[in-house]
């Protein structure tokens, strides 16, 4: 028989410890502090999903504030109030506690949401197994990461509580908002971020020095599969991209607790006078280190979803993906080139021609392999077999919507173009396409596909497809009116959703103003909004009762894939693998012709 | 369960994997302080004149300093080389030298710190500057309400600017030190007792008080951190982790190997502070 | 690294640290002197300081750490790191002097 | 039909036709795309769904369509940086009206407003000096100097001449404001510590909105209360006269 049955324990005893390795670590080591790469990336999952999961909640209140301007919250408002006190007075989200809220929605969407599900969670489980490896080449440092991860979040949800409230200057953090707004969750805001940042650099030296090093036999560079390599490139980005933020961060933690100008200018006036600053500070200096991270980090928001996409498409079409060289190809350039576009944020700082030309030509570049990947993508499904899967499902989804939003990227990233669109609900939709929709849902389909490799269940399919109709129509119905709202002239960032700029009797005159149906659109956003997340409710049911519930897999492999990770017991004991493994072919070999069977795992000898 | 090449090297990549990971981890060590010598830079270039001082610090001091850290490099590659050679007691030996140049490196540093931070430049009402050291703040202190009272006077061991001489030199509050220089002629050094309704401003020397002490302090804690670190590594590895030299000889020159090349980092990131802040 | 060619002769290797030694301790004394004479324009100095500093590195980059004879692998990382470090540099500071110039001078 | 579709607002500036058509032709090469795909896309979920008895074809597409697609959509892009976008914005950043027949605005915003400075009769702003900023005198104006004299601030509203250059300096006093007139198609940081440029000609008479559009505290959504008033000239030089040395003593500088 294969290879698969030969490796093949049932599940049931395929618990932990099948290896050499015989005392029995006891409950904290074994599920707590862990250095097992797939208990770690479990925690990570776990974590973060719950940390996406407040995000949302963030946004749900931001919503209903947009849509409804100076109105309590229903049921949430007085709970609010009772809680924070004055920022939520009679239960409505008053001007500070919307920027608190929308800058901690877009923190703990990206540091703490997307990018532990896609990176750590995902890569943790997966890539080890992938490339044949026992476990990461740190397990100790990978269980430090965790740590340092947890406690970054936790700094992060306290600042909510202190006197003040959480950040209030956007993700951005943007010099001097950020020195001058008076509450210490700002701070608590940069420590947060100092621990994250510690937390994906331990993360991203384990790594590349596991892909590097413990590759299995046979595993070369070209058969590694799709979702190593763009975590891989991932894992280079945040190596070299977050650093420079850690420096800005310290330099803005001195702003602030020591009383450096690091990003304040000489001049400043505060309260009416001359600040009492040495002065001879620069505010774009932060801007500049600040998005020399985080335009490389937008990448990797997308690169892990991408990889998930690759697997899934090309599991379920049941053929190799479409131009895998390319494919490896555009992931290295995107990550090479993301390091040198950082600058088309801040178009309207200032810039002068040269540099913006330089920083327009880059980004337009960039754009060259995202499009080589979507192609890729796409055309794999050509002469396939698909199955319509919900994981499948949110795979395929995610392509158009990703297409949206990255084509919308097209028109912010000339500059002239900008002029119009800048930091307008353009921006947001744009964004949000290819995270919401697109991270997202690769995220989602990442957690169906993987799901029987970690449990030994399926979740349920009629839930899945729910979650799956629900989710894709509420998104578009939320992010594509953001365009055209966007495009109309609508600011982001308002507390009042925009109210203050719509046209009334006494500002008939006045051109420029927002048409009442631009505004009134955001009432229907909202409504959307909350019924996304009622479309979440099958998802987080599923994923509770398939524990359980969920219909048992058969075997190790259960959707006859290739690659190594499903060549090993279900769920894989402590160190992976029962047996040395080597690997003698690529990693998508499906429906290869004269085969017995349609798919050839890479660790299988012969083709019979 | 193991894990491989966490001694023996891989063969196609020819290293074990905390060389490898040692590496990494510098190379964004490398982008970390690449990010401050940018800053650095930026904020140089883009100080006005007569803000950015030159030859603040005390150069003979930061001189020794650098000294120190080199001698703690050479002995570092040296121990690690003794025990190559099987030598474990030589290394013993030569990794003490290291230890305590890391000790003096972080006193002579904080002699330095304590240096600027009792560095006071008082503004008068009157429009004088008076700069110098501290010598003592006469009474005051004491609680009232809840609020640490100011001292009656404080007294300065330093030198008098006439009152227009910002005022001549430039805008805004330049540093005192460059008028000094800018003026030619030699003031003199003594002690003055100032009253402290006399005063308008006091500020010491430290980083809020320009944007130059500002990254220098930065720049130099952060190097300094950095040097603790090392020394806490290399010490454990020299003492109590010693133990492994026994079990596992060939992973604890290893370690040994690792630690060194951080080592070697510390040192070579205070090649470029040195020059850059004590120098130009 | 352990049984490449390092492994043999280490005698003949402290010789050439204790070389390296000196030419740090040389290359310091040179800096600081040079910070004594007073060359007539700033950039000589800043020229000559940067460049001793450089060499400097180079030294204990190459054989304190011996990246002289390190495997390939380091390099294209170190390689990589070094084209983002630049690029984040001079990038940056090309950008603030294409950007107008602070009010007050 | 770009035009329609997107809806794009009211354009009362020169080089604000410039930017629509920038932004239509943009969406015309995503709109080709989009559509393009959407239809492939369809017909091949369609056409290649598992079916019992069909087995996949190893090979897929062959042939180098896709190689052209990409080659396609990077020439394009290559089009709209070259031929638009850069000598565009080259423009609006290089080529100043000259300065002698354009009116001169600095505008320095605040938390959570507009000031605008004129320089007057004289067309010359005074003497700056760090030592005198204070909040009523952000840039630190010299008092003493002929040309301050005349200097005056307006709140909130600013008069620009029709048809004629325009150089608005912009800055800002506490943290990082934006400077955005919808219908003119400008925008820009007004950054503290910098004064930044930024020009346009006017094509139509009348009161534009001024929207803040960066973050800038708890009145950001509020900072929404300014707007640009295009006179013809000769209204716009009867306002100046008004508020030009003694005739606007209530809002003249000093
Ligand atoms: C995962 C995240 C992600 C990704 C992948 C991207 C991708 C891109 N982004 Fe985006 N961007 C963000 C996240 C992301 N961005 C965020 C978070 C912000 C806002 C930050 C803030 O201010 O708060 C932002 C802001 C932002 C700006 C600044 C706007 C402004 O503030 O004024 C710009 C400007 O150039 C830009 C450009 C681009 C470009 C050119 C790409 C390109 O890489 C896109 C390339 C992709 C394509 C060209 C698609 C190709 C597809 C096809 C050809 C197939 C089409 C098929 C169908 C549609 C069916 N982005
Ligand atoms: C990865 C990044 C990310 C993601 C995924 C999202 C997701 C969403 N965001 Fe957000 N957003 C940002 C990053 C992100 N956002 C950023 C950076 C900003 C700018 C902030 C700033 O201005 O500084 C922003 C700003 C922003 C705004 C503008 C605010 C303003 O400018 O005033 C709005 C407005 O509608 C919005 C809405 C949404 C919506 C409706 C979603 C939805 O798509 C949400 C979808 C999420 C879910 C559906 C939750 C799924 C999770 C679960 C179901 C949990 C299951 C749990 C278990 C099983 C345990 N976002
Ligand atoms: Cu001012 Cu926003
Ligand atoms: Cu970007």
């Amino acid at each position: 028989m294969s290879q698969s049955t030969k490796t093949a324990h049932a599940p049931a005893h395929g618990a932990h410890h099948s290896g050499g390795d015989h005392h029995d670590p006891g409950f904290w080591r074994t599920y707590v502090f862990s250095t097992d790469h797939k208990v770690i990336g479990i925690q990570y999952g776990v974590s973060s999903l719950i940390f996406l999961f407040m995000g949302f909640l963030l946004m749900l209140a931001m919503r209903w504030q947009i849509a409804w301007p100076n109105q309590p919250i229903p049921v949430v408002g007085p709970l609010l109030e009772a809680v924070l006190g004055q920022p939520a007075s009679g239960g409505v989200l008053g001007a500070d506690l919307y920027n608190s809220f929308g800058a901690m929605h877009g923190t703990i969407m990206v540091f703490l949401g997307v990018v532990p599900l896609g990176f750590a969670a995902f890569g943790n489980y997966l890539v080890p197994l992938q490339i044949g490896a026992p476990d990461m080449t740190f397990p100790r440092i990978n269980m430090a990461s965790f740590w340092s991860f947890l406690v970054g979040g936790l700094i992060m949800m306290v600042s909510f509580f202190i006197p003040g409230g959480a950040a209030q200057g956007g993700w951005t953090s943007y010099s001097p908002l950020a020195t001058s707004i008076p509450t210490d969750g700002q701070t608590y805001w940069i420590i947060g971020m100092v621990f994250l940042i510690t937390s994906s650099l331990l993360g991203s030296v384990n790594f590349i020095a596991t892909v590097i090093q413990l590759r299995a036999p046979g595993m070369g560079w070209m058969r590694m599969p799709f979702f190593t390599w763009a975590q891989f490139v991932t894992a280079f980005i945040l190596l070299l991209a977050f650093p420079p933020l850690e420096a800005a961060a310290v330099l803005q933690l001195m702003d602030k607790v020591a009383g450096t100008s690091f990003y304040l200018p000489t001049g400043l006036i505060t309260g009416g006078k001359l600040a009492d600053i040495s002065g001879g500070g620069s505010p774009l200096l932060w801007q500049h280190l600040f998005w020399f991270l985080a335009h490389p980090e937008v990448y990797v928001l997308i690169l892990p979803a991408m990889g998930i996409v690759g697997e899934v498409i090309a599991n379920n079409s049941r053929k190799p993906i479409f131009g895998y060289r390319s494919l490896v190809y555009s992931v290295l350039a995107v990550g090479f080139i993301s390091f040198i576009v950082w600058a088309h944020h801040m178009y309207l700082t200032g810039m002068g021609t040269k540099i913006s030309t330089f920083f327009q030509t880059t980004t337009m570049i960039i754009s060259v392999p995202s499009v080589i990947i979507l192609t890729c993508l796409f055309l794999s499904l050509w002469g396939g077999s698909i199955r319509f899967n919900s994981a499948m499902l949110f795979s395929l989804a995610f392509l158009p919507m990703f297409g949206i939003g990255g084509l919308t990227g097209l028109p912010l990233g000339f500059n002239f173009s900008d002029i119009h669109l800048h930091d307008s609900y353009y921006v947001i939709a744009h964004f949000h396409y290819v995270v919401a929709p697109g991270s997202i849902f690769a995220l989602f389909a990442g957690v169906y596909y993987w799901y029987p490799k970690a449990t030994g269940r399926k979740m349920n399919e009629l839930l899945g497809k729910i979650h799956f109709a629900g989710s894709f129509v509420f998104m578009n119905l939320i992010f594509f009116p953001m365009f055209a709202q966007g495009i109309a002239g609508m600011s982001r960032r308002m507390s009042d959703g925009g109210a203050s700029y719509m046209v009334s009797d006494a500002t008939a005159d006045v051109v420029g103003r927002l048409a009442k149906s631009v505004i009134d659109a955001n009432v229907g956003i909202s409504v959307a909004a909350f019924l996304l997340g009622v479309s979440q409710i099958p998802f987080i049911i599923n994923f509770f009762m398939s524990m359980f519930r969920g219909e048992k897999v058969t075997s190790d492999n259960p959707w006859d894939a290739t690659t190594l990770e499903w060549q090993t017991p279900t769920p894989p004991p402590h160190g992976n693998f029962t047996e040395s493994i080597k690997v003698y072919r690529g990693p998508y070999e499906y429906s290869v012709p004269g085969a017995a069977r349609d798919f050839l795992p890479q660790n299988q000898p012969s083709r019979a | 369960m193991d894990i491989p090449y966490t001694v023996m090297p891989r063969r196609d990549t020819g290293l074990y994997n905390a060389k490898l990971g040692i590496w990494l981890f510098l190379a964004s060590e490398v982008m970390l302080f690449g990010a401050l010598f940018s800053s650095y830079i930026l904020l140089r270039v883009g100080s006005y004149p007569g803000v950015w001082p030159h030859g603040l610090l005390n150069v003979p001091v930061g001189t020794v300093n650098t000294l120190v850290l080199i001698c703690s490099s050479v002995t570092v590659v040296l121990g690690w080389a003794a025990l190559k050679a099987n030598q474990f007691a030589k290394y013993r030996k030569i990794q003490a030298i290291t230890l305590a140049c890391a000790g003096m490196f972080c006193c002579i540093k904080s002699y330095e710190y304590y240096d600027k931070f009792t560095h006071y430049e008082v503004i008068l009402k009157d429009g004088r500057v008076i700069d110098g050291h501290l010598v003592e703040k006469v009474g005051g202190g004491q609680l009232v309400d809840g609020r640490r009272q100011p001292p009656e006077a404080i007294v300065i061991h330093g030198v008098e600017f006439p009152a227009d001489a910002k005022a001549a030199g430039m805008a805004k509050v330049p540093l005192i030190h460059n008028l000094e220089k800018a003026s030619g002629h030699h003031l003199e050094h003594k002690e003055f007792r100032i009253p402290w309704s006399d005063t308008k401003k006091v500020q010491n020397y430290g980083p809020w008080h320009n944007t130059y002490l500002a990254i220098y302090f930065t720049m130099t804690g952060l190097h300094a951190l950095h040097v603790i670190g090392g020394a806490l590594v290399i010490g454990w590895i020299w003492g109590p982790g010693a133990a492994m030299w026994k079990s596992d000889p060939e992973r604890y020159t290893n370690r040994v190997e690792v630690s060194g090349l951080f080592w070697h980092f510390v040192d070579l990131v205070w090649i470029f502070l040195f020059p850059i802040l004590y120098l130009l | 690294m352990s049984d490449n060619k390092a492994h043999h002769g280490h005698g003949d290797h402290s010789k050439t640290y204790w070389l390296v030694f000196f030419a740090l301790i040389i290359g310091t004394i040179v800096t600081v002197g040079a910070y004594f004479i007073h060359f007539d324009t700033i950039f000589l100095t800043i020229a000559l300081a940067l460049a001793i500093a450089s060499v400097k590195a180079s030294l204990v980059a190459g054989w304190f750490m011996h990246l002289a004879s390190e495997q390939r692998m380091i390099y294209t990382i170190l390689g990589f790191t070094a084209f983002f470090f630049l690029g984040m540099m001079l990038l940056t500071i090309w950008a603030m002097q294409d950007t107008p110039k602070p009010i007050f001078p | 039909m770009m035009e329609r579709i997107l809806n794009l607002p009211v354009v009362a500036s020169e080089h604000g036709h410039d930017v629509n058509a920038l932004v239509e032709l943009v969406h015309w090469l995503m709109g080709i795309l989009l559509v393009g795909w959407t239809i492939f896309f369809i017909y091949t979920l369609y056409r290649f769904r598992a079916q019992p008895g069909r087995k996949a074809d190893y090979h897929g597409v062959r042939g180098h369509a896709s190689t052209w697609l990409e080659v396609g959509v990077a020439s394009f892009e290559a089009i709209l940086l070259l031929g638009f976008a850069i000598p565009l914005w080259a423009k609006t950043v290089d080529e100043y009206p000259p300065e002698k027949d354009a009116t001169i605005i600095r505008v320095v915003a605040e938390q959570f407003g507009w000031n605008f400075i004129y320089p007057g009769a004289d067309g010359k702003f005074g003497r700056q000096d760090l030592s005198l900023v204070t909040a009523e005198n952000p840039f630190g104006f010299d008092a003493a100097d002929p040309a301050t004299k005349d200097n005056f601030t307006v709140l909130n509203e600013a008069h620009v001449p029709l048809k004629k250059g325009v150089i608005i300096n912009c800055s800002s006093k506490d943290v990082i404001h934006s400077f955005k007139v919808v219908p003119l198609r400008v925008t820009q940081d007004c950054i503290p510590g910098l004064n930044i440029p930024l020009h346009f000609v006017a094509t139509k008479e009348g009161k534009y909105q001024i929207i803040c559009a960066q973050l800038c505290g708890n009145g950001h959504a509020a900072m929404a209360n300014g707007t640009v008033v295009v006179d013809t000239e000769s209204d716009f030089k009867t306002w100046m006269a008004s508020k030009s040395a003694g005739g606007g003593a209530a809002t003249s500088f000093e």
